[in-house]
């Protein structure tokens, strides 16, 4: 087993992981933080699978866009918090 | 009404003042180089729509909204969708069909290069077509952050 | 019910994957994807390329026909051309009906 | 056996320590320094895969991550202090 193949195991993993976390989570804004980890995570792999122009466009949506549009979402409608 | 408690500390102000230029450049040059390099339109129009949303954050909301409008920005983004169909129309009447390539080969921009190497003028009718396309996500996407955020009443933490 | 279907989508998935070809390896010849095919050219020739040995030069390749240096903008502008027409007019369609709802009129 | 694959190994490897802060942490900043953490890390890796393969080309996608990852954090910070958006 190759050093590549170990990575791409590795990102496997953490991005099932971060998935799972994200949906697990009660509250709203942490869950929005776990599925911004996710798609950090997703643009890794999509660059380490020889892939860069699908990398710049989950940089630019996912990193950015996505996260802002559902902040906004919580912020105009009611958190259920935590305690 | 002024607008001021909108506004995020000094420092970000700053950096971002700083950092919306460079981004916006960046954008461009993904856009311009769509033909060469990894990347197009959609890729450069979401890194150009991310660099208002950094000035949307910054400054509030309704201080960018004065200086531009979403009817500007929805105006812009029909301009894309407008050079788009003209110029797949215009593949109709110089060459064989609908958004045929009719200028590969031709002098302007149709150099047709070389293993490796890469001019900036080649590709036919790939570059008008990919900053049309950049066009129109710029402006559609910044839109609809903009709107979104328009309505948010007060919020309470 | 639920997890019946799941099993078996899921034996589905990992079936194709043990399945597949060895990664980033292409394929040898059309044969070894389509066995009944009577043609000889596979997708990878005619867009990338392929190397005439005899003639020393590449044959059938995107760069040679739509001049871009990149194949795929050439794949997702030229050759499906239509399907990105058709991604923008989706975004236009969600842009003019969120501006439909939040949009404020004037005046 | 590579020693910039080896340092991707042990990038992600990082990634996996950062991630734990992202679940555990018991209020909402922790897990934002966390998200700020996976962000500097993915970069490197990024960088490292690209020194691996000899590709100047492959940069592009670092710059793009380096010049967007923040605005999250910014917008975060920015529910975070209340106030209209």
């Amino acid at each position: 087993m190759s050093l590549f193949e170990i990575a791409i195991i590795l990102l496997s993993i953490f991005m099932i992981a971060s998935a799972i976390i994200s949906i697990w989570f009660k509250d709203l804004l942490a869950s929005v933080i776990a599925l911004a980890v996710m798609s950090l995570l997703l643009s890794l792999y999509f660059y380490i699978l020889h892939a860069p122009d699908v990398a710049i466009a989950e940089a630019g949506v996912g990193a950015c866009l996505t996260t802002a549009i559902l902040i906004i979402t919580i912020k105009s409608t009611k958190r259920m918090e935590e305690d | 009404m002024n607008g001021d408690e909108e506004k995020m500390t000094v420092i970000v102000q700053t950096i971002a003042a700083l950092l919306f230029p460079i981004t916006l450049i960046f954008s461009f040059y993904v856009i311009m180089h769509g033909h060469l390099t990894p990347g197009g339109g959609f890729q450069g129009g979401a890194i150009g729509a991310s660099a208002i949303v950094l000035l949307i954050v910054a400054y509030g909301v309704r201080n960018i909204e004065k200086r531009m409008k979403e009817e500007n920005l929805s105006i812009f983004e029909s301009l894309g969708g407008l050079i788009f169909v003209v110029v797949s129309i215009f593949g109709i009447f110089l060459a064989t069909a609908f958004l045929a390539n009719f200028l590969v080969g031709k002098a302007i921009f149709g150099q047709i290069p070389a293993w490796g190497e890469a001019p900036l003028n080649s590709g036919g009718v790939l570059p008008i077509l990919n900053i049309a396309v950049g066009m129109k996500v710029i402006g559609g996407l910044s839109a609809v952050v903009m709107l979104l955020a328009l309505i948010t009443k007060e919020g309470e933490r | 019910m639920k997890k019946i279907a799941f099993i078996v989508f899921f034996a589905f998935l990992l079936f194709a994957s043990i399945e597949m070809r060895e990664f980033g390896k292409p394929p040898s010849s059309v044969k070894e994807v389509f066995p009944n095919a009577n043609y000889d050219v596979t997708m990878d020739d005619r867009i990338i390329g392929k190397y005439n040995a005899s003639a020393e030069k590449w044959e059938y390749g995107a760069v040679e026909e739509t001049g871009a240096n990149n194949v795929v903008t050439s794949v997702v502008f030229d050759y499906r051309g239509y399907d990105t027409l058709g991604e923008a007019t989706v975004l236009f369609t969600a842009i003019a009906g969120v501006m439909l709802l939040f949009g404020r009129e004037r005046k | 056996m590579n020693p910039f694959m080896i340092a991707l190994i042990l990038v992600l490897i990082s990634i996996a320590i950062a991630m734990l802060r992202v679940l555990l942490g018991p209020t909402v900043p922790d897990r934002v320094v966390g998200l700020d953490t996976i962000n500097t890390l993915v970069i490197a890796g990024m960088v490292l895969f690209g020194a691996y393969k000899k590709e100047t080309i492959y940069i592009d996608v670092a710059i793009v991550y380096a010049l967007l990852s923040y605005v999250t954090t910014l917008f975060i910070a920015k529910y975070l202090q209340g106030g209209k958006l």
